[in-house]
């Protein structure tokens, strides 16, 4: 054994630290930036706010600055049809301090587009090629906005809720369906009395 | 009297149990391997596996022979038979038994017993170089490339250490002729003369033949599978057989030269010593294979260079020394 | 350093003499677990009928789609199982199958059970559509449920304590796999099974 | 110096590759078949002889819409997907998810499913670990030790068929608990297991950690600041081998963990070799826990009492009318989940993972997003590997144990 | 596999390569999802391969004999996967390990081909998610009873 580890006391205490920033951060943070920020209500202690998408870039420092200096995760969601659309959603972690903040930033889909954090936190550029990839949510500033997980010549953003699960093979003809028999409806001359829904299909849901 | 037919006859001979002892090294490093890992290796393709060579070869005779569009079709065929053919050919030194004699007629154990047999093998064994670095370049893919540059600047460096230590046993023995050194260690092996030198030696032979840990040419994480990457079928039969040829040939030459080749206490017949000690040192050769893991290409160089080479000088000044004032 | 080394070395070599943890696969096969998921089977009762009763839960249930089930209306004369109908198609794909036990999960009357077998690879893909000719228990089977499958199903009761009251179904789904008896009336356990 | 090369094997690029040099850099694609890249990473590199000038990974080759077909099943069935997230470590994806999804619910799981969901957790992390080692070892050129850690692992899955029926992706947590009790007879058997992990580890250690070719190829190499790792959302071992001691099962306690007694290793210098006594140490803590767990497993039920979540049981269904249509509704329908969203982060194998779940009221999840440790551990690397060699490439990739169905879900 | 017709005449030599192709199958070291790790226990020392002559996992296509598609195959991937199976010299066999492999299994979604066989000709389907290694080496011996028998032609399997 090469001397060199050690157990070190590891950080705890997380559920005090989302309360501090409930009660000191958050409200610091909408002191700061006025309506561009929303506190939201906390239903599972991890406290959150809504940015408006021009503050972002500003919000983003300010809370770096104050501590938040890792990015744990960037990711979107699409809330068809509600208006504004979708939401790009921050997770915020600040290390020694174990302070945890969520972002939430309402886009509207005529201008899917948000500033960029990756200047701020690098490990925001490819979660944020992400959101581009599966939501067509842009980013500006971005160094690099390309798919990351689809080919690049792929068409259409897969996680949108108006993007079909199949994706393109879901307007293929029937002949797909004839290789996969599990998922072909009834045949004609099927026995009479049958209450069954078509196989596969997830009926009455 | 040697005779020209009797060369002949015992050429053949040889090849043919070069063969056979590459194939039957293929499956018993299976197996051994194997059992180093917990498990059984090859069972099932003849008695107890034995057969999984001959499955094996024919099996790549059959294959597709593939030569990619942009590769050098020459030199793309000429590496694997360069290799094949300097492999085998350091064995036509090689002695694996004192002359005998058969109807009056001594005959030497070896294809030929020259008088500077030492060289001959050793020179050999370095021209596989030319096989390996051929086909990495004629290939014409990088990975392929980039394995058989490590594979020359590897045995480069390594020859060097290599014949500096050997010096000490020749030295020692006063002679280049195998057979001479063999019987110049009748009472001591040189293994116990030179510890120094064996060391050297066996390291050096050890990257020479590829083996684990200096198996880089064709470090399969990296490289995929080295300089024969795009080699398929009998050619790539053929570096392996060379390999291992290879291997055997390092494992005997330090049976000769620091384990007394033959030479043992009488209730065993010389040959039969010799093949003892050289399945010890086969093992030697699997067994660190089962514990090591692969050097850097860097840490490799500094290895040959700073560590093996100056140790080799140091060994040889030594022995000049201590064979001039002792005798 | 040398030392290191020799430690390493010293460990490969004891593991050359160590027992082999090998299989000899086609020869001896690993024991499965109770609980394994494999391939699937449509149980019988003792009697010979069906435990299926082809509500088509399992198909529901099923988050890869790979069953599909059509239910038929039993012949008074000659039922298939108790209940008032009938898988009369009844098609797993095997390849889709991803052996979860959702299935197995949803099924009311532990007709669909899925077995040790796993040993299923074949040539095409049509052939591992599997229907009710190789689902249903033929009476050679010689699977038998074991008791601890369902030792206690979703903890009513406290665990590792002795059986008693509900033993009866499990009973019978263990016996699922004896010969058919033609021509006995339904058991009382399987007049139980019916679900309404 | 222009030269002309034939792309690689594993180029995508099927035409021929010009490559113009200052000096000899050339470019190499490394996967996405390629052996050392443990699945399916891409790594482009520009490499001058045999150092690396940059490194680009390029990851997407096993992208399976994970998080979209997981909104198309009822909450129940989406564990299935997610167990295939994470191929190394299913058991911790699916505690995630369904402690995410009891949180949505208000749902306070019975102890003994608690505690038994934190042994099999514990038990995931080992096996997770010796694979990790054991290809990390096959890359550094040591086979036998991938031979040794699978045999033991292979205990693992044993234990895993024995109590759930699989091997690997179990599906074994389920809303509300657990699928089915542990058989009689597990406990011994885990205890026979584990009486095996410190001798066989001690046996694995011996053979490498002091090696000198093995710290060699380690020490070092692939070194990353605790700074650059925070900044690029790197977690888990490879965060604590920089020295930062963040573990989501301390900081953030979930499942029972603060009533268990572990430590967190750390390490000093962010190189390979500290990630790999890490996760070795790792490996002797999760030993501990599994232990603890075994000790102080409580009887009771292993599902929650109610009936809109847990399937009633076998023998009520036969019985009771009540039961029966609860199962029907259950099956078929599965169970509303109040709206709302949560984020549950739990300490997997390879770092933090995270669920984002959203839920809109009904019986599917409108959103599972997953925040894979690997991703963000896997475009880390560049950092890692400035300057390094090509030999190192595969000593980074392999310590950093990216999973490729977690990085591209 | 029983030859069930006699038609055709196996000469001794047909019959002796048809034996060490079956004896000698290299597999191919193509992993790319969860099945992977279950492909990689199979030469694990409770499954060994090598009882078969088949442990020697090849990193190269060219001196490979089978391909082992093991896991899902994403649209990014198929080019990758046709490639490398260009490399490899004929006799060349496919296995689709498991549901993902054979049939998109559970992902039957917009980012997974259903079913590799419509890339690749596949020899051999092993039902599973994941297969245990056991399955897959029923898998293995069946397709070499195929080859054995002549039957198995790289995909086309005939009669």
């Amino acid at each position: 054994m090469s001397g060199v580890r050690r157990q070190r006391e590891p950080y705890t205490g997380g559920a005090e630290a989302m309360a501090y920033v409930r009660d000191e951060i958050v409200p610091a943070l909408v002191a700061a930036f006025g309506d561009g920020v929303v506190p939201l209500e906390t239903p599972f202690e991890m406290p959150q706010v809504q940015v408006a998408p021009g503050q972002l870039a500003a919000v983003a420092r300010w809370l770096k600055d104050r501590g938040f200096n890792m990015l744990v995760d960037v990711g979107g969601v699409d809330y068809l049809p509600r208006k504004p659309r979708f939401e790009v959603v921050y997770h915020l972690l600040a290390l020694p301090q174990l302070w945890r903040l969520r972002l939430r930033v309402p886009v509207e889909e005529d201008e899917a587009e948000v500033p960029t954090v990756s200047d701020v936190w690098p490990s925001a550029a490819a979660a944020e090629r992400e959101v581009w990839d599966l939501f067509g949510i842009r980013f500006a500033g971005h160094p690099n906005l390309t798919r990351i997980l689809m080919p690049d010549d792929w068409v259409g953003h897969p996680l949108r809720k108006d993007y079909p699960l199949q994706g393109p093979r879901a307007q293929l003809p029937a002949h797909a369906a004839e290789r996969n028999r599990y998922h072909a409806p009834k045949l004609p001359g099927d026995p009479p009395g049958t209450a069954g829904l078509p196989g596969g299909a997830k009926g009455g849901k | 009297m040697d005779t020209v037919g009797l060369v002949l006859v015992r050429s053949v001979i040889l090849a043919v149990a070069l063969a056979s002892l590459f194939a039957g090294m293929t499956v018993i490093e299976r197996k051994v391997l194997g059992y180093f890992h917990l498990r059984l290796g090859p069972t099932r393709t003849g008695p107890w596996g034995l057969l999984q060579p001959l499955a094996d070869a024919i099996k790549a005779i059959v294959k597709e022979d593939i030569i990619p569009r942009d590769a050098d079709r020459l030199v793309f065929r000429l590496a694997p038979i360069i290799s094949v053919f300097t492999a085998l050919a350091a064995w036509s030194v090689i002695p694996v038994g004192p002359p005998v004699e058969v109807g009056g007629v001594t005959v030497p154990l070896a294809v030929a017993d020259p008088p500077g047999g030492v060289l001959v093998a050793v020179a050999f064994t370095a021209l596989s170089v030319y096989g390996v670095t051929l086909a990495g370049w004629s290939s014409q893919s990088k990975y392929a490339l980039l394995g058989s540059l490590r594979a020359s600047a590897q045995l480069i460096s390594y020859e060097l250490a290599l014949g500096l230590s050997l010096l000490g046993v020749l030295m020692m023995a006063g002679s280049l002729r195998l057979t001479e050194i063999v019987a110049a260690q009748e009472r001591l092996p040189f293994i116990l003369l030179q510890p120094l030198g064996f060391v050297v030696y066996f390291i050096a032979a050890l990257a020479e033949s590829a083996r684990v840990p200096f198996d880089l040419p064709e470090a399969e994480t990296e490289l995929v599978s080295g300089y024969h990457t795009e080699y398929s079928g009998m050619r790539f039969a053929m570096f392996m057989m060379a390999e291992y040829i290879h291997m055997i040939t390092a494992s005997t030459l330090v049976t000769l030269l620091y384990l007394g080749g033959w030479n043992g206490p009488a209730f065993l017949p010389p040959v039969a010593w010799f093949l003892v000690k050289l399945g010890f040192m086969l093992f030697v050769f699997i067994w660190l294979r089962a514990t090591m893991v692969r050097l850097r290409y860097d840490r490799l160089m500094d290895l040959g260079w700073k560590v093996l080479l100056p140790l080799a000088i140091l060994n040889l000044v030594a022995t000049a020394v201590i064979t001039v004032f002792v005798a | 350093m040398l030392k290191a080394l020799a430690k390493g070395m010293g460990t490969t070599l004891r593991m050359l003499f160590r027992r082999k943890p090998t299989i000899a696969y086609p020869y001896v096969k690993k024991e499965r677990s109770a609980r394994f998921r494999g391939r699937h089977e449509l149980r019988r009762y003792e009697n010979g009928l069906e435990m299926c009763i082809g509500c088509e839960l399992c198909q529901v249930a099923c988050p890869a789609a790979a069953i599909t089930v059509m239910p038929a209306e039993n012949d008074p004369e000659r039922p298939n199982s108790p209940g008032e109908r009938y898988a009369w198609k009844y098609e797993i794909d095997m390849l889709r199958c991803i052996f979860c036990g959702l299935c197995e999960e949803a099924c009311p009357t532990e007709a669909l059970h899925l077995t040790r077998e796993f040993e299923l690879a074949d040539f095409t893909r049509e052939s591992l559509i599997y229907g009710r000719d190789r689902l249903v228990n033929q009476h050679t089977s010689p699977f038998q449920v074991p008791r601890n499958v369902y030792p206690d199903y979703r903890g009513w009761r406290p665990v590792h304590e002795p059986e008693e009251g509900h033993g009866e179904a499990v009973e019978a789904a263990g016996e699922g796999a004896a010969p058919e008896v033609p021509g006995v009336d339904r058991t009382a356990g399987a007049e139980e099974a019916r679900p309404a | 110096m222009r030269q002309v090369v034939r792309s690689g094997d594993y180029d995508l690029d099927l035409e021929e590759l010009v490559i113009e040099g200052e000096g000899d850099r050339m470019t190499l694609s490394v996967g996405p078949h390629h052996p050392s890249t443990h699945g399916v990473l891409r790594m482009v590199l520009e490499i001058e002889g045999e150092r690396i000038v940059k490194a680009t990974p390029e990851v997407g080759f096993l992208h399976t819409g994970i998080e979209k077909t997981a909104e198309n099943l009822t909450w129940q069935q989406a564990i299935t997907v997610i167990d295939r997230m994470d191929y190394l470590a299913p058991l911790s994806n699916n505690l995630g998810y369904v402690l995410a999804v009891e949180k949505l619910l208000g749902l306070e799981v019975p102890p003994r499913a608690r505690i038994l969901r934190l042994l099999f957790t514990e038990l995931q992390r080992m096996a997770s670990h010796l694979l990790w080692l054991g290809t990390t070892a096959l890359d550094i050129g040591s086979q036998s030790v991938l031979m040794y850690a699978f045999d033991l692992r292979e205990g693992i899955l044993d234990l895993f068929e024995e109590a759930s029926g699989a091997r690997m992706n179990p599906s074994y947590f389920r809303v509300g608990g657990i699928a089915q009790d542990i058989p009689e007879g597990f406990e011994d058997m885990c205890r026979r297991f584990l009486d095996r992990v410190p001798e066989r580890i001690r046996e694995i250690r011996n053979i490498l950690d002091e090696n000198p070719i093995w710290l060699d190829r380690l020490k070092g190499v692939g070194v990353i600041s605790a700074e650059d790792a925070i900044a690029w959302g790197v977690t888990g071992p490879n965060l604590r081998a920089c020295g930062v001691p963040y573990d989501v099962r301390k900081a953030f306690p979930y499942a029972g963990y603060d009533e268990f007694e572990f430590d967190v290793p750390v390490g000093e210098n962010g190189d390979c070799y500290d990630r790999y006594v890490v996760r070795m140490e790792e490996i002797m803590e999760s030993y501990r826990l599994c232990r603890q767990a075994l000790a102080r497993l409580p009887r009771g039920p292993v599902m929650v009492n109610d009936r809109k979540i847990a399937l009633p049981p076998k023998h009520e269904v036969r019985q009771s009318m009540e039961a029966l249509i609860h199962h029907f509704k259950l099956v078929s329908y599965g169970f509303d989940v109040p709206a709302g969203e949560v984020y549950q982060a739990l300490e997997s194998p390879r770092g933090e993972i995270g669920f984002y779940v959203v839920s809109n009221g009904k019986n599917k999840p409108w959103r599972v997003r997953v925040r894979g440790p690997a991703f963000y551990n896997v475009f880390a690397m560049p950092v890692m590997m400035q300057g390094a060699l090509l030999a190192d490439m595969v000593a980074i990739i392999a310590t950093v144990d990216p999973v490729f169905g977690e990085v591209d879900r | 596999m029983e030859m069930t017709n006699n038609q055709f005449f196996l000469t001794s030599v047909e019959k002796f390569v048809r034996w060490a192709q079956k004896s000698s199958i290299w597999p191919l070291t193509f992993g790319l999802a969860c099945c992977a790790i279950e492909m990689m226990n199979l030469v694990s020392p409770r499954y060994d391969m090598a009882q078969f002559g088949a442990e020697v996992f090849r990193s190269t296509p060219r001196q490979a004999d089978l391909m082992i598609v093991s896991g899902r195959l994403s649209n990014k991937m198929v080019p990758v996967i046709e490639q490398v199976y260009r490399q490899m010299p004929e006799p060349k066999w496919v296995i689709a390990m498991g549901a993902c492999a054979s049939s998109g299994g559970i992902f039957d979604n917009y980012a997974i081909v259903q079913g590799v066989d419509e890339v690749l000709p596949v020899d051999i389907y092993v039902p599973g998610c994941p297969p245990s290694p056991d399955a897959v080496l029923y898998a293995v011996l069946k397709l070499r009873e195929a080859i054995a028998s002549g039957q198995a032609h790289g995909g086309v399997m005939r009669a």
